[in-house]
């Protein structure tokens, strides 16, 4: 394979890692053609016109214009085939992730803590299955932090006060570096782990291996009575509170006479800034939790909320 | 008028120092934009995040304040905009006084915000020092105040330092006014209608959002 | 021989810290900037160190944060913005117009005085206990989790900054309104087209920085801010602010480093430059566009896809007139008459190594590529490439081409060229392997690293202290000129330039008479080698 | 007899100035939904203008001046049409 031939680097282990190192390689081409063309013109000017010697000098190229229009038009062509390369391979990379697989990803102040739909929580580590697409859910608890995987060529920001999704995917088993790349503080360099690619069956095995935690819908049912979201949102409640059964994925309309699609970020704000975003012909009763959940809470809370969906409310 | 060799050497005239000096002034103007122009886009991207706690929060601010602090500023620059039209060594008197009274207007408005900061701490509306608002749309109308703040209290430090120009202009053109006086009072009025300029931004972005719903 | 000049005028501390002329205040700068640059260069050294061995073992965690933050903030703001300008461009730009001084030399004289007021606040930073948010200052890390002197190190920087302004708005009135008769705008050397477009950035882009800060510092003074994500606020507010002076900023970097390169080219070349409208304009160019494309550096950060694609889209298009000029720099050696003196070195390498940093930028303007790349050492080695393989070159390139103006004395040409090979090893063998870490993914900022990284590592750490050996030597060769040298002529180069009209060092008012332009610039034909030129 | 008084001009901005300062905070009250802001803005910009050609001279000023003038406001319009695309386009 043409990648392998590139010594230092090590081939990619995705579709879309495949593309970035074809995209490198396009670059470094296009950018070793440009400067053997520029080195070779300095060396061979300095060399014939060096001062002393003899050569003709007359006959100067005076009029330069055409010369301007050739080299900005050509450098100019060749750039925007660059954009156009590179940007396409960023929306493959970057696309809406399919919802087949969710894990959930929290980082803070210097560690990873990954949570896999059943309960299984690790810590700077995430076992994944091959060949399979995986949605990640990333929040962060403290500062930015960045998810980077460079076998896979993918790297994405964690900002505070927000959900970032990305998909994954890797093609052979094995153990890969998990780094974060935005600097965080005291122990940034610190803050690595492992995603550890496994067959199939390998993972499903390990899945039941890992300790039974209760399933996150199930703790986030827990947290929704022991929070008291239930007293509002719970049957029979005194206050008036939309059901929560079947919301997700639905279009909700607000009282501003917009629309929005109940995802996981509409959620998320409705816990923790509901006056943002008012239920059309609901009052703004709901308080703010903001603060008083963490982010590990408010996952389970919206996986819970999900798990609703296929209720009838 | 008396004109001892007033201008440095690297000009040629007096009309040259001036529109020298004039074309600083206004390069210093377009720094000045964008040092509020960061203050703008930070306003703008809140204000699309979040409009309904912006009008709440520009409902908490005092409209009559803000109205007469409008008038009281745009009649200073007024003040001063004369001043410097008839600045004549046989007016100095005159454009003595107007500059005062442009700086006293000045003082009033710096006043009248103070005023105004005192009954929103009160109203426990100040972030970081005591925001307390039980009320719907908080943390909007927390950014709104931030924004607020931070936004009027950088105009009323231009303001201060106007106002000491001003001050100090009208002592020091008070007798024998020279050219370099002019050249000196024209800088510091344009600076000053700037600062206006930017005050009615501010009011527009301020006190008017919201008032229609209630 | 002995007649007056700025130095001879007068010897008084006094005569120094009180002066307005733009010549003294051009060396007053000078001493600074060395300082900074050895205050830097030592925390970059102390860095490479550090990394040879993948294990902390020089330094802990929290130094090794301070060292890189302070060697970006001191090298960044308190060295590489201001040197060209405010040294070899507040020495030269009265002299390259003719004039007797700036616009405003009062100005000119606080602008230092308060470029040192930011940068003793910086050094109070770095002494009462260092700053660790690194030189970008990410929210919500440096307004509410870092537990270091933020604010008085953005004050610092803040501070600074209005220098930078002040500078900007002289230089501009005093290219439009101070220029020599006869010197019309297609007659001003390519240095102050260069100068000019650099004012212009430094006059629009800095009033955010320093607004940015400001909101910056608010938030950490008061717990609560406008950045806050805890109130709904977006970190991402802050890096569109800082970027969107911070890249902007690089081409305040660069641009003044391009200017100097033209008057070397074409100086050893004995040429005009080769298409000196198309370069002129392209230093307007560049100033302008840069203002488009911030948001580069912020491809992973979530921003939206579109303001991604866009911005990526001009960053290619910033990338332009680059490539006009170093065309044209090539096209200008074409049947010129070359001499290879210490300057035309470091022009020579200001080529070669700005265009590997460039292109190396266009990999991380490649949208898909910055994913892999951004926050690891490919960064890293891309702006080091153009700021130091660069700006630095030129700096010292411009450095030795006007030392005998400046001092009146020469240099040994010996010492200044060896000084330049061994900068131009030392540095590649420094920065190149850094391209390989961060192809491989090893993420910048990093105290302790995954060991198979090693070996590049070793490498840089290596050329590392090879390049500081190489800064060294100009101090101690320079310096020893600079009093014992031969004494040097008013045209040592030959060179039709204004500044070379006049005495070295030029007398206190700069030129006997005032002079007058008749000549496009860069006349080196015949005629002009033939005419006795120190008349 | 020296000429101290204001020329009509600076009197007929000052009060064409306090007129829509009225006018503004007037319409602030009349609910035109987002024409609000947009009237707002507008009067602003005019204020501005006014303070701008008759108060700051710029009428009577030549294109370099004018060209300096404009620069600022032509950066603030790239701040904020560049900054305010991002959050206006996220998903
Ligand atoms: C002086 C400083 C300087 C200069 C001039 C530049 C110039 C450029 N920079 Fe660089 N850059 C920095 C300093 C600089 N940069 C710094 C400090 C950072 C990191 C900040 C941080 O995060 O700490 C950075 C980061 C940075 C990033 C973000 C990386 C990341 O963090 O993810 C990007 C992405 O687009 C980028 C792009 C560019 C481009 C396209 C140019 C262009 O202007 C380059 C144009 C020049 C050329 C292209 C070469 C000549 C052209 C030819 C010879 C033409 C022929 C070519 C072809 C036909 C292909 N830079
Ligand atoms: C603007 C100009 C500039 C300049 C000139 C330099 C010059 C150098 N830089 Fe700098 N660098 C930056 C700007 C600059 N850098 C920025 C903006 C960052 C990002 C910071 C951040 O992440 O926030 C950075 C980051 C950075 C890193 C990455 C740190 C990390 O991410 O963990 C490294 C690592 O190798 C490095 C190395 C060097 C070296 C070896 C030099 C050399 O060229 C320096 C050579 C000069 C000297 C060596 C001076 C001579 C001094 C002596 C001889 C005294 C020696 C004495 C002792 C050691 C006691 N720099
Ligand atoms: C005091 C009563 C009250 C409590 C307690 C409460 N809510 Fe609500 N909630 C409401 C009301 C009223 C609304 C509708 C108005 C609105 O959108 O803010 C609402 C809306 C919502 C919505 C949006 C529903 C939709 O149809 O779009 C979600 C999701 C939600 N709440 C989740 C929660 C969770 C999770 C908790 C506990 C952590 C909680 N609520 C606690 C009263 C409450
Ligand atoms: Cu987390 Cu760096
Ligand atoms: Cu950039």
């Amino acid at each position: 394979m043409w990648r392998d031939w590139i010594p230092f680097w090590r081939p990619g282990l995705s579709p879309q890692s495949g593309d970035v190192d074809l995209l490198f390689a396009g670059l470094l081409i296009a950018s070793a053609l440009v400067l053997g063309l520029l080195f070779f013109l300095l060396i061979l000017f300095c060399v014939r016109y060096r001062a002393g010697n003899e050569i003709d000098r007359g006959h100067r190229t005076s009029k330069s214009w055409h010369w301007e229009v050739s080299w900005t038009a050509a450098s100019f062509v060749c750039f925007l085939g660059l954009f156009v390369w590179g940007a396409s391979v960023y929306f493959e990379m970057y696309k809406t992730p399919t919802d087949e697989l969710v894990v959930f990803v929290v980082a803070k102040q210097w560690m990873w803590k990954t949570q896999h739909a059943g309960g299984q929580s690790e810590i700077d580590a995430l076992h994944l299955p091959v060949k399979r697409p995986v949605r990640l859910v990333m929040a962060s608890q403290d500062v930015i932090h960045s998810f980077f995987i460079p076998a896979l060529r993918l790297k994405h920001d964690v900002v505070p006060g927000r959900y970032q999704d990305i998909e994954i995917e890797i093609d052979r088993p094995g153990h890969y570096h998990l780094f974060c790349a935005e600097y965080c503080g005291t122990e940034h360099s610190g803050m690595i782990g492992e995603i550890v690619a496994m067959d199939p069956a390998d993972y499903s095995h390990w899945l039941t291996q890992q300790a039974p935690a209760s399933p996150l819908a199930d703790e986030g049912g827990a947290l929704f009575r022991q929070l008291g979201c239930s007293g509002c949102h719970g049957n029979g409640s005194q206050v008036r509170a939309p059901p929560l059964e079947g919301l997700y994925g639905k279009p909700v309309p607000l009282s501003d006479g917009s629309t929005v699609i109940a995802d996981d970020k509409y959620i998320r704000d409705s816990i923790l800034l509901p006056r943002s975003q008012i239920v059309a012909s609901y009052q703004p009763l709901m308080p703010s939790f903001e603060g008083k959940v963490t982010e590990d809470q408010l996952l389970r809370l919206v996986v819970y909320i999900k798990s609703l969906a296929g209720r009838p409310s | 008028m008396p004109e001892p060799p007033v201008f440095a050497s690297q000009y040629v005239s007096i009309p040259h120092r001036d529109h020298s000096a004039e074309l600083g002034m206004w390069v210093f103007i377009a720094t000045e934009i964008l040092l509020f122009g960061g203050l703008i886009l930070a306003y703008f991207v809140y204000r699309h995040a979040f409009p309904q706690a912006f009008a709440e929060g520009s409902q908490h601010t005092d409209i009559l304040i803000g109205t007469i602090n409008t008038a009281v500023l745009l009649t200073s620059s007024f003040l001063v905009a004369w001043a410097v039209e008839i600045f004549s060594a046989a007016t100095a008197k005159i454009v003595t006084w107007l500059l005062v009274g442009a700086a006293c207007l000045g003082l009033a408005f710096i006043a009248l915000k103070g005023i105004e900061y005192r009954k929103e701490y009160h109203e426990h509306l100040i972030p970081g020092i005591d925001f307390q608002l039980a009320r719907p749309l908080a943390n909007g109308v927390q950014l709104f105040f931030v924004f607020y703040l931070i936004a009027t209290a950088i105009h009323a430090v231009h303001m201060l330092i106007g106002i000491c120009l001003l001050l100090t202009l009208a002592i020091i053109s008070r007798r024998a006014p020279t050219t370099r006086h002019h050249t000196a009072l024209h800088s510091a009025a344009l600076y000053w209608h700037f600062v206006d300029v930017v005050w009615i931004f501010l009011f527009a972005l301020i006190y008017l959002p919201g008032r229609a719903a209630s | 021989m002995s007649e007056k000049n700025y130095l001879t005028t007068d010897y008084t501390l006094r005569s120094w810290l009180l002066t307005t002329d733009h010549k003294r205040i051009a060396i007053l700068y000078f001493a600074s900037l060395i300082f900074f640059f050895f205050i830097g260069g030592a925390a970059a050294t102390a860095i490479r160190i550090e990394l040879a061995t993948p294990q902390a073992d020089l330094v802990s965690s929290d130094i090794y944060n301070r060292l890189f933050t302070m060697h970006g903030i001191i090298m960044v703001w308190f060295f590489l913005i201001p040197s060209i300008p405010n040294t070899l461009g507040n020495f030269m730009v009265p002299l390259m117009i003719g004039a007797r001084d700036l616009a405003f030399p009062r100005l000119n004289l606080m602008s230092w005085y308060i470029f040192m007021l930011g940068g003793c606040t910086a050094l109070f930073a770095i002494l009462a206990g260092g700053i660790d948010t690194g030189w970008t200052f990410y929210t919500p890390f440096s307004s509410l989790y870092s537990n270091s002197y933020v604010i008085v190190a953005a004050a610092g920087v803040f501070i600074a900054g209005f220098s930078s302004i002040l500078t900007g708005l002289n230089f501009i009135v005093t290219i439009h309104r101070l220029r020599a008769p006869g010197l019309t705008w297609y007659r001003l050397p390519l240095f102050l087209w260069s100068l000019y477009a650099t004012s212009v950035i430094l006059v629009l882009a800095t009033p955010v920085l320093a607004i940015t800060l400001l909101l910056m510092a608010t938030e950490r003074f008061f717990g609560v801010g406008i950045f806050d994500p805890r109130i709904g606020g977006d970190p991402l507010l802050f890096q569109h602010l800082f970027w969107f002076y911070s890249h902007p900023a690089v081409y305040i970097m660069i641009l003044p480093g391009m200017g100097v390169i033209n008057e070397l080219i074409s100086c050893f070349s004995r040429k005009p430059v080769f298409g000196y409208k198309f370069v002129a304009w392209a230093s307007l160019a560049i100033a302008g566009v840069g203002f488009l494309v911030w948001g580069h550096h912020m491809f992973v950060s979530g921003q939206s896809l579109i303001a991604s694609l866009v911005f990526s889209f001009t960053s290619f298009i910033v990338a332009v007139p680059s490539a006009i000029k170093v065309f044209n720099w090539t096209a200008t050696l074409h049947k010129g008459s070359l001499r290879f003196d210490a300057p035309m070195l470091y022009a020579l390498a200001f080529i070669g190594l700005f265009t590997i940093g460039g292109l190396t930028g266009l990999f991380l303007a490649c949208l898909a590529f910055d994913v892999h790349a951004t926050d690891t050492y490919f960064v890293v080695a891309h702006f080091h490439y153009i700021m130091v393989g660069g700006m630095v070159t030129a700096y010292f390139g411009g450095l030795h081409y006007w030392w005998p103006k400046i001092t009146g004395r020469l240099y040994s040409e010996y010492w200044a060229r060896t000084a330049a090979i061994l900068i131009f090893f030392g540095f590649n063998l420094t920065f190149f392997p850094q391209f390989i870490l961060g192809a491989e993914g090893m993420p910048r900022r990093y105290h302790v690293y995954p060991p198979e990284f090693q070996v590049w590592n070793v490498l840089s750490s290596g050329g590392a202290v090879i390049l500081a050996v190489a800064y060294l030597m100009p101090l101690v060769y320079l310096g020893y000129s600079a009093f014992f040298g031969a004494r040097a002529p008013a045209n040592p180069w030959n060179a039709p330039g204004l500044e070379w009209q006049t005495s070295s060092p030029p007398p206190e008012e700069n030129f006997a008479t005032q002079p007058v332009v008749t000549r496009e610039p860069y006349q080196y034909n015949e005629a002009f080698e033939a005419e006795p030129q120190n008349a | 007899m020296t000429q101290w008084r204001p020329p009509l001009a600076l009197v007929g901005a000052w009060l064409g100035l306090l007129a829509l300062l009225a006018l503004t905070v007037a319409l602030a009250y009349v609910p035109l939904g987002a024409g609000n802001a947009v009237v707002a803005m507008s009067i602003g910009t005019v204020k501005a203008a006014l303070v701008a050609a008759i108060f700051m001279e710029l009428r009577h000023r030549n294109g370099l001046t004018l060209v300096f003038a404009g620069a600022g406001l032509f950066w603030l319009g790239i701040l904020l049409w560049l900054g305010l695309m991002d959050f206006v386009t996220r998903t």
